[in-house]
């Protein structure tokens, strides 16, 4: 699936195919005019990938392609050991999490399921999770707490669900009262946004002592969509929104928000899900190894100064 | 209940001398002004408990004379620079210091409920709609860390639309950073008391307000996480009339209480004589 | 409401009653036969309830006029502020609790709310609660304990519903995990029974440092109707299980199970609540004296340590 | 899943020569005996986890050799001189003795799963239902202490109707008992990990069997508190088939994983390398 930005690179792409086909008789060769026609489109990448507006890098972090937990659980982590339920109500698919090795690590591993097709989307309800979501991701951590085990959690979602049902049994309260535990959690975790860090239900699991954030991902207190239809009166503004949030990498770094950041490869995650992969684990595996070594009451206190000086008033 | 659906029936018709009258949001009824402000603002037809000004609420709990302000000087700061279809923020900002007198969406200070000393935070949905700004988000967090240091309860009063958008991410953040200082409180066994008032939703809700060690709210509050028409939209179905009500969390297990307006303060210094019974 | 075994001093009573009613002509003077009638009563009644079988004090126990928790709270308790829900799903009438006083001391009341009509019944599930019940009361404990405020449990329960729902939302897990909470909630817990002791449904709010009982209440692992179904294949012989399963206050203080009995007004706690009152109260002020002097960890350890000796096996 | 509700159209006809099948207790299918035990009881029609002995279980799950038992002289109590219908309860333990070849309804000890060392308790349906007795609960709870005092995880297999009501109240408080067990080795961070199988139900399944730190029962497991014909009688409807199945309470975020009999043991050892991480 071609973005819109990605639209010359798409075409580009498309005539270095043709051409590929037509040197498959043996009677041309066009093999100098692909390679010109490749260096082109590398180029061409480079160039687009460069120059991302905001609201390109919110399409680049929602497209289909990109890595997702499932990915990252096949490919990127030796071991995964999946555990369910609140123990309470349900088991909510739009949060997953269990045991999982990286590196030779082991942590426990929680995060948001999002899905590339229509079934998986819904089975998962594309990653909106509901309150039960919440409250395996706590239990989880509560568990990882008594087996001194690192967390980590992998964010990408549009939001907490917004239904009905979610209302009623507790989604402000699911989401609040992970907040108040993760904060003096004492063990270290380590919180990475893959995708699309959506408001309320992407914080749910998102406190940590360190915040990474993939290049192309975005994280917002709400959806460019929804801030240009309430300040703009108009959906069809949500570029301009987007721009106007801070919503990219770079910004949030500036922030302070964000405390590493993960390169992607040129083209995107969803270009190159190997290389992608690589430079997470390498970024989670330098996180943990830093907070191994710190006790727990002075990885409690660095991670309450953390959030206490996000925001904090300055005269002038 | 369905508080915003009662029908006009007892509406009393009321053209002349429109300053005389105030209209209830809820029911529409038309109350004569003097009435409602000596009903504290609950509405005699239909019980709803409409908003209060922070200085309004500060006189129906604290004891005259016994509060004290803390940061006072903490104002909303443009982080990001943003600038939406009517403007900067930081003029939106400057317009609810001047309309308000605030300089936030909370006033935080100490005082005497019923001759106990507490921690108070009061949000005010006058100031952008109570929204969550930095500065309202550091007012909480300090008056939590001044309630452990001088281990006195702590109580807020809650009155927001939730997260304020024109602070961004930075106004997202703050539902963690009060929930750390929540959760140091909780750590040092020092009591928290959150009062839920009309409307508590998004972002405020899903942080310290739903994290009380008791959750108390008045009769008709809107409290909720996503918004109605939000949900209506993603789930295609009309929601109940009491959806979101106090009345409705309270059912579902999130509320401890809900307490008339002219009874929460006499409830509250009876609860705190069991939080600092020894 | 008369018991069966009852039906002797009934009938006297009533006799009584129309003598009554025909001495109110001034032309009669039944005054020294009414006076005998009454005395003959007060002894029938003394001789009933002192040889009472286990079947009688289940018929007792079950008393519907016999004090309820909100009698407790209304007569008993000089303060009383309920608080509701669980936090996660509902607010259960089978189990309430909050911040009461009770001769002067501050704590937190938790127990089963019975009804005594039709109505009240229906609204608190005749004293079984759902799995939000024991979720409500672990919650409230918690709140004890972080405000330093001793438990009181009133145990009056048939047992926890064995509803459909009731099972889907975890039953077994929310008694389960409160059994496992207050061995080792860090205040005192004091335990009365004051009615039916129903099986899992009564254990699950009745862990505690200190287990009550009300003379005439009882305390059994199944009721007697559902033991004599299944052992005796006839449903008919609860009073025979009745007294197999030794489940009154007297068996269960020889069994070690109950620390102390409270003694009962002659004709049961239902003929006289005052007097009721004023021994369950004495006898919960005692305890939490007790109880108020010894450290937390010694507090847990001997809390562990009466669970512990409870069928400990011993050689021979 | 409705385990016990199968057709019985795979039933195999076998007038001839009972003694060479085995008939699967829920889809009631006639299988080879041989084959059956060869699948370790687990029925190759409906997959349904038929009961084992302690035995088998041990021989399942522990290293061979490397089981030493603990407290095996622990035996029934009769704390009631119980009698019932059927005569006295101390004749019924014995006899659950004599056939068994146990003292208990749970076999508890020490042993290694692929060379992890662990503090192991099975329950035996066989023995008087898998009741839970004063001596059930005892070894329990002596298991537990072992295993804190030495360190190891904690792995209770549940097999059980549920309290014994031969003892009464006695067997009541086992609950309380076990689980404060329980809690002493989460105080501690011992890992306890609670296998769930056909059937735990009763004041087992509210009891130690559903607070591990991780719930893994076997496929088709009933898991229920109060009995499917009682719930039944009281709210005069059908429940549905797969109503208090390991599958249902999976659904319901009661059970962190369904794991098949051939796989426990590795998936056991799997997981005991994350509790004991360092
Ligand atoms: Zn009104
Ligand atoms: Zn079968």
């Amino acid at each position: 699936m071609a973005l819109n930005f990605e639209q010359p690179l798409s075409d580009l792409t498309k005539r270095i195919d043709e051409l590929t086909k037509l040197n498959e008789d043996p009677k041309v060769n066009f093999n100098s005019e692909i390679a010109a026609l490749k260096k082109e489109a590398q180029t061409m990448r480079g160039n687009l990938y460069s120059k991302l507006s905001a609201w390109d890098t919110v399409q680049v972090a929602r497209h289909p392609d990109r890595p997702l937990i499932r990915n990252y659980i096949k490919d990127m982590f030796s071991d995964f050991i999946e555990l369910h339920g609140d123990r309470c109500f349900g088991d909510d698919h739009g949060i997953i999490g269990g045991f999982a090795t990286l590196g030779g690590k082991r942590l426990m591993l929680i995060g948001h399921q999002k899905g590339n097709s229509l079934e998986s989307n819904i089975a998962s309800n594309f990653g909106m999770a509901s309150p039960e979501g919440y409250r395996k991701a706590l239990r989880l951590m509560k568990l990882a707490e008594k087996y001194n085990l690192p967390v980590v959690c992998l964010i990408d979602t549009p939001g907490a669900y917004p239904g009905m049902e979610a209302e009623a049994r507790g989604q402000a309260e699911a989401i609040a009262k992970n907040l108040t535990e993760m904060a003096t959690l004492e063990v270290p975790i380590i919180v990475v946004v893959t995708g699309e860090g959506g408001s309320g239900g992407a914080l749910g699991i998102g406190v940590g002592d360190a915040v990474l954030m993939l290049a192309n991902s975005v994280y917002s207190v709400i959806s460019p969509e929804g801030c240009a239809s309430i300040l703009w009166r108009d959906g069809k503004k949500a570029p301009e929104a987007a721009e106007a949030l801070k919503i990219t990498a770079d910004s949030l770094l500036e922030l302070g928000i964000v405390d590493k950041i993960i390169p992607e490869p040129t083209g995107g995650a969803h270009y190159d899900h190997s290389a992608t992969m690589k430079e997470v684990k390498k970024a989670i595996l330098k996180q943990l190894e830093k907070f191994n070594k710190i006790s727990t009451r002075k990885l409690i206190e660095k991670r309450f100064n953390k959030y206490a000086e996000i925001g904090k008033f300055r005269k002038g | 209940m369905g508080w915003f659906k009662k029908s006009k029936k007892n509406a009393v018709q009321s053209d002349a001398k429109p300053e005389l009258w105030s209209v209830c949001p809820a029911c529409k009824a038309h109350i004569y002004k003097e009435e409602w402000e000596a009903n504290i603002k609950v509405c005699p037809e239909c019980a709803f408990n409409d908003k209060l000004s922070y200085k309004e609420r500060l006189q129906l709990l604290i004891d005259e004379g016994s509060f004290k302000e803390l940061n006072k000087e903490i104002k909303p700061t443009d982080h990001l620079k943003f600038v939406d279809a009517k403007g900067p923020y930081s003029e939106k900002a400057n317009a609810a210091i001047t309309k308000t007198g605030m300089n936030e969406s909370i006033i935080t200070g100490t005082g005497n409920i019923n001759n106990i000393p507490v921690v108070i935070a009061v949000m005010d949905f006058r100031f952008l709609g109570g929204s969550l700004g930095s500065g309202t988000g550091d007012k909480i967090l300090r008056a939590a860390e001044y309630a452990l240091k001088h281990k006195r309860p702590y109580i807020i009063v809650s009155a927001s639309g939730g997260a304020r958008m024109h602070e961004g991410i930075v106004s997202l953040m703050q539902m963690a950073k009060t929930c750390a200082g929540i959760a140091k409180l909780n750590k040092a066994k020092i009591p928290y008391i959150s009062i839920l008032t009309h409307p508590t939703t998004g972002g405020v809700s899903a942080s310290f307000a739903m994290v009380g060690d008791i959750n108390i709210a008045e009769p008709g509050t809107m409290i909720g996480f996503a918004g109605r028409r939000v949900i209506e939209e993603t789930i295609k179905q009309k929601l109940p009339d009491d959806f979101q009500t106090a009345e409705y969390l309270l059912k579902h297990g999130f509320i401890d209480k809900i307490v008339k307006r002219n009874e929460m303060k006499n409830f509250l210094s009876n609860v705190l004589q069991y939080t600092t019974a020894k």
